[in-house]
């Protein structure tokens, strides 16, 4: 198979140029205009995205776009296949709900304000950045993308100028920044060994030799501390917790996203046959301890976004216990695949609206201290019931998203003979019962308590609906998670 | 060449030397020192591996702008008293595990294949089609545009994320510390002297580009560091942030760039391709964009913040 | 051993000592002048490939030239976002601490 | 008459390297900061300057040799501003030790 530009190749550019050009366009225009420029544009990049994944569903194939008509390797490629098509989608839905649930926060009205220019460009390039990376062929070009998401991240850690969470701000920076250079090396190293750096290409031509390998070393070193794998999570209960609530959504379930699905690319991709040795084991490992470790962090946490936070560093776990499930064959394999990218899109669902049900919360109390919740069931019901419909997908109890990937997982383990990460997936998913009924109760217990800020039902129903839908994805039936097959490198 | 084995030897022992005493340096100062001389021995290095383009972007960025910016940042910085270094064991584990990635690095470099994948070929071959001189060029502008592409959006992204750092009450202000106007002496001199010089210097970097060593990049970089010494001798002040003019230069490059690229779905074979015929002007059009926009970057990445509202 | 293969032992060399002082380095300016020095050597090591793919009337390999000018620039943009975190910290912790807001 | 030029060449450049590892000596050698500059700028200005000359016969064409002089004079104005500067903060802070 050759690479040449497909039928629908043509929707990527726009992938990119249309956030690309809305923050050029929103920087330009600034005050009131930066966010009304942001919304229209994610609401026609909402479409894109649904263009795109019906033209991969439909083609049965990735999506390939060559730019400038300069075939790799000398040229670079644009592929969108199955996983590329879900993920587009699931961030197009995340971002949609942000800045829905932002418009009002950010308006900029009365004048340019430095946090709704900042917020709404910057969401706007972390966009741009999510569809850079979700549609990269070529591994310096992801290095780029990877950058751009690193950039536009780390200043919406500490869009409030405190002390503290610029120092999370600068921590975070400091883990991405050396996580991204050895990635680098490893290119360098892929580079000097094969002469092109586009994927699909080297797909065919990897072999397990000395450059190789330590190229894959040093690169999946690199996206484990960006995706923030225990035990390189330091950096992210800081940042994820200080940020605002609407960053704080978009860091969560998207942004450490990128970097897992960069592991895939390199592991599944472009070498397939480090899939079988023992190093999925440990990858595995990894996540095993991250869900009993960040799960019992997130017990113990005073404050509820801190609480949240720790659930992401849990549910990051998760995604890597595909890794020794997926070197099965046949029907294993595709079910280890649908179950962890299943669960990337579930958790995404369901943690961007616990972080935006928890700045709700943290709004109308006035702080978000756990031991003082009681009342909040009362206050914001909805954002309560929100909150504990995320938590549903996050145990893995039917019928939630969540549910069915976890199911998938488990099946894969003992198909596979592997009982000890189903142990892990049944443990995991006690600890996080226990964490998300902490809240539940804690909220649920007294009378109304007393608002200090009026929140809208408006901003309250985003976050409901954000949640539902991490639920409803249990409901679809297993034939049309096809979608996540289609265009698979792996063997 | 009897000589070039002793530049070489003589690169080979200095690098690692001047790194070391950069890492190893008690004070701060001398440490930055040693990087700028460090950033200005690797464009050698760059020379002798054959790449003049990257040479000067070392010397330009690597050294040059980034020495500026940390010797900016040391001044205004209050050293905390040295903290104790770590314990014996973390440093004897840090050594070992980066003495492991060394060799792991040394053994793979070793174990390359003879002889080595290269594009060299392919980018002789199809550097016609791009009407262009400099196969670095080509590269930057036609077979990788999509690199330099995002690479001038993050330099925008960069921009915003040191303005979002800050205070609320300084936005619109102008960015960056304000300096005071050096009145005599020989820094205002050559803050008069040099930047007619550099400019020139700059503008013809870029415009060779596309033919001899040079590009937008470099020729950027050298308009900055004139701006940037102007700015320093108190010479010149940066425009307020809301200044709309300010902002339409940071965009210009990429957003031309972009246009470009999308305008080739209508005038060539599709997304980021030169309509045929116009290739060359084409690329000369964004080259120029992308060098202002890449010059005005730099300068407000090297600047900062605004950290006062400017009185109206 | 060629030239080309010496100057990828020192690019190795410089990534080691890069990253020791990116590890240890306990102050942040110190720590963000150990990753330009790791970033020089990950830089030299695309030269070096760069150079073994010399051919076709070129002194190296055009691709890999490229990528560097890419990388150093997007490496400075990394330093210079650092940087001023450092100083704006600086200065946040050298204000009042504005009483506990409620955070959103 | 070449024979001449080379030998002017290398007595030239063989001059300038003189001065500039008397000038290095200097810097490594002498006791402060103001008589370490002395000893810089000498390297400078006389050990650039004859190496510029030097090489002035090889330069090939006119232009080729306005652009090897032109390096010499900003190496020239860029070294003394900074001089300036570096005697500046030496003499604000006392005596270096």
């Amino acid at each position: 198979m050759m690479l040449g530009t497909t039928p629908g190749g043509g929707l990527l550019a726009f992938a990119l140029a249309l956030p690309v050009l809305a923050m050029l366009l929103a920087f330009v225009a600034g005050g009131r205009q930066a966010g009304r420029i942001a919304l229209v544009a994610l609401l026609a990049g909402l479409v894109l995205s649904l263009a795109i994944a019906t033209s991969v569903l439909r083609g049965g194939d990735a999506l390939v776009l060559i730019l400038g008509g300069w075939a790799p390797p000398l040229g670079v490629a644009l592929r969108a296949d199955g996983i590329s098509a879900v993920m587009l989608l699931t961030t197009s839905v995340v971002m949609v709900g942000t800045a829905l649930f932002a418009f009002t926060s950010y308006s900029g009205r009365g004048g340019e304000s430095r946090a709704s220019l900042v917020f709404w460009t910057l969401l706007l390039g972390l966009w741009g950045a999510m569809n850079a990376v979700l549609l990269g062929n070529d591994l310096f070009n992801l290095y780029v993308a990877l950058e751009l998401l690193t950039f536009a991240a780390m200043p919406l850690v500490c869009l409030d100028g405190r002390a503290e969470t610029l120092a999370a701000a600068l921590r975070y920076l400091f883990f991405a920044l050396l996580g991204s250079l050895l990635y680098l090396l490893g290119v360098a190293l892929l580079y000097g060994a094969y002469g092109t750096l586009d994927i699909v290409l080297l797909s065919r031509l990897a072999r397990a030799d000395a450059p190789t390998l330590v190229a894959a070393a040093l690169m999946t070193a690199g996206l484990l501390a960006k995706t923030a794998l225990f035990p390189l999570h330091l950096w992210l209960p800081g940042a994820h917790a200080g940020a605002p609530a609407a960053a704080s959504a978009v860091l969560s379930a998207l942004v450490v996203k990128a970097p897992f699905f960069l592991v895939l690319r390199l592991w599944f991709g472009v070498m397939p046959e480090l899939t079988t040795g023992p190093a999925p084991q440990i990858l595995a490992g990894l996540g095993a301890l991250a869900i009993l470790f960040g799960s019992a962090l997130a017990l113990r946490q005073a404050r509820l976004k801190l609480l949240v936070a720790y659930s992401t560093v849990a549910q990051i776990g998760y995604l890597f216990l595909m890794f020794p499930l997926a070197g099965a064959a046949g029907a294993t394999l595709a079910g280890a695949w649908t179950g962890g990218m299943l669960q990337a899109v579930s958790h995404a669902l369901a943690k961007a609206a616990m972080f935006l049900g928890a700045g709700l919360i943290a709004e109308a109390l006035g702080h978000d201290r756990m031991r003082d919740l009681g009342g909040a069931a009362r206050l914001l019901p909805m954002t309560v019931v929100a909150f504990g419909l995320g938590g549903l997908s996050l145990m893995g109890l039917p019928p939630s998203g969540g549910f069915v990937a976890k199911w998938l997982l488990l099946n894969a383990a003992i198909e596979t003979q592997q009982w000890w990460w189903g142990l892990v997936l049944l443990s995991g998913g006690l600890l996080t019962g226990g964490y998300v009924f902490r809240v539940l109760s804690a909220s649920m217990a007294g009378p109304a308590a007393a608002a200090v800020a009026v929140v809208s039902p408006g901003r309250q129903a985003v976050v409901l609906v954000l949640a539902i839908l991490s639920v409803v994805l249990g409901l679809l039936p297993l034939a049309s998670f096809g979608l996540v097959q289609v265009g698979r490198l792996a063997p | 060449m009897s000589g070039a084995w002793l530049l070489d030897g003589v690169l080979l022992l200095a690098v690692p030397a001047i790194a070391l005493a950069s890492l190893l340096s008690r004070r701060v100062l001398p440490a930055l020192a040693a990087f700028v001389a460090y950033g200005l021995l690797l464009a050698l290095v760059w020379m002798r591996l054959g790449a003049p383009d990257v040479a000067l972007t070392e010397a330009a960025v690597g050294g040059g702008v980034t020495g500026v910016l940390l010797i900016g940042a040391a001044a205004r910085l209050l050293m905390p008293a040295a903290a104790a270094p770590p314990g014996w064991p973390l440093r004897l584990l840090t050594a070992l595990l980066c003495l492991g990635v060394t060799a792991g690095l040394a053994v793979a470099v070793l174990a390359l294949p003879e002889p080595a994948p290269t594009l060299a070929p392919q980018a002789a071959e199809q550097l016609a089609a791009t009407q262009l001189g400099n196969p670095v060029a080509g590269v930057l502008l036609a077979f990788r545009a999509i690199d330099t592409l995002l690479e001038a959006v993050v330099l925008v992204i960069a921009v915003i994320g040191i303005w979002g750092m800050a205070p609320d009450g300084a936005w619109g202000g102008r960015p960056g510390p304000v300096q005071p106007r050096l009145a005599d002496g020989s820094v205002a001199l050559l803050a008069m002297l040099l930047p007619p010089v550099g400019i020139v210097f700059g503008i013809y970097l870029a415009w060779v580009g596309a033919d001899a060593p040079g590009g937008a990049f470099q020729g950027g970089s050298i308009l900055a560091a004139m701006w940037i010494l102007a700015w320093l001798a108190g010479l010149v002040r940066p425009p307020r942030i809301d200044s709309l003019a300010l902002r339409l230069l940071v965009v210009a490059g990429p957003a031309l760039f972009m246009l470009v690229g999308l305008a080739g779905f209508v005038v060539a074979d599709g997304f980021m391709a030169y309509p045929a015929a116009w290739t060359k002007p084409v690329i000369l059009l964004v080259e120029a964009a992308l060098t202002l926009s890449i010059a005005v970057a730099l300068c407000l990445l090297v600047a900062g913040w605004p950290m006062r509202r400017a009185r109206a | 051993m060629s030239i080309a293969s010496a100057y990828g032992l020192l690019g190795a060399v410089l990534v080691g000592l890069g990253l020791y002082g990116v590890v240890l380095q306990a102050e942040p300016l110190r720590r963000i002048l150990a990753f330009n020095l790791l970033g020089g050597g990950i830089f030299l090591l695309f030269g070096v490939m760069a150079r073994r793919g010399a051919g076709a009337g070129f002194s190296g390999d055009p691709v890999p030239q490229a990528i560097v000018i890419t990388g150093i620039v997007v490496a400075f943009a990394a330093t210079a976002l650092a940087v001023h975190l450092l100083l704006r910290l600086q200065a946040a912790r050298d204000e009042p601490v504005p009483p506990e807001e409620p955070r959103a | 008459m070449s024979v001449m030029l080379d030998l002017f060449s290398v007595l030239a450049v063989l001059g300038g390297c003189f001065f500039f590892v008397a000038g290095t000596l200097g810097l490594l050698r002498f006791p402060d900061t103001l008589s370490r500059l002395h000893a810089l700028t000498k390297a400078d200005n006389l050990g650039l300057g004859l190496i510029v000359l030097g090489l002035l016969p090889r330069a090939g064409s006119v232009l080729g040799g306005l652009k090897l002089v032109l390096a010499w004079a900003l190496v020239l104005l860029a070294g003394a501003a900074v001089s300036q500067v570096i005697a500046r903060l030496a003499g604000r802070e006392g005596p270096a030790p």
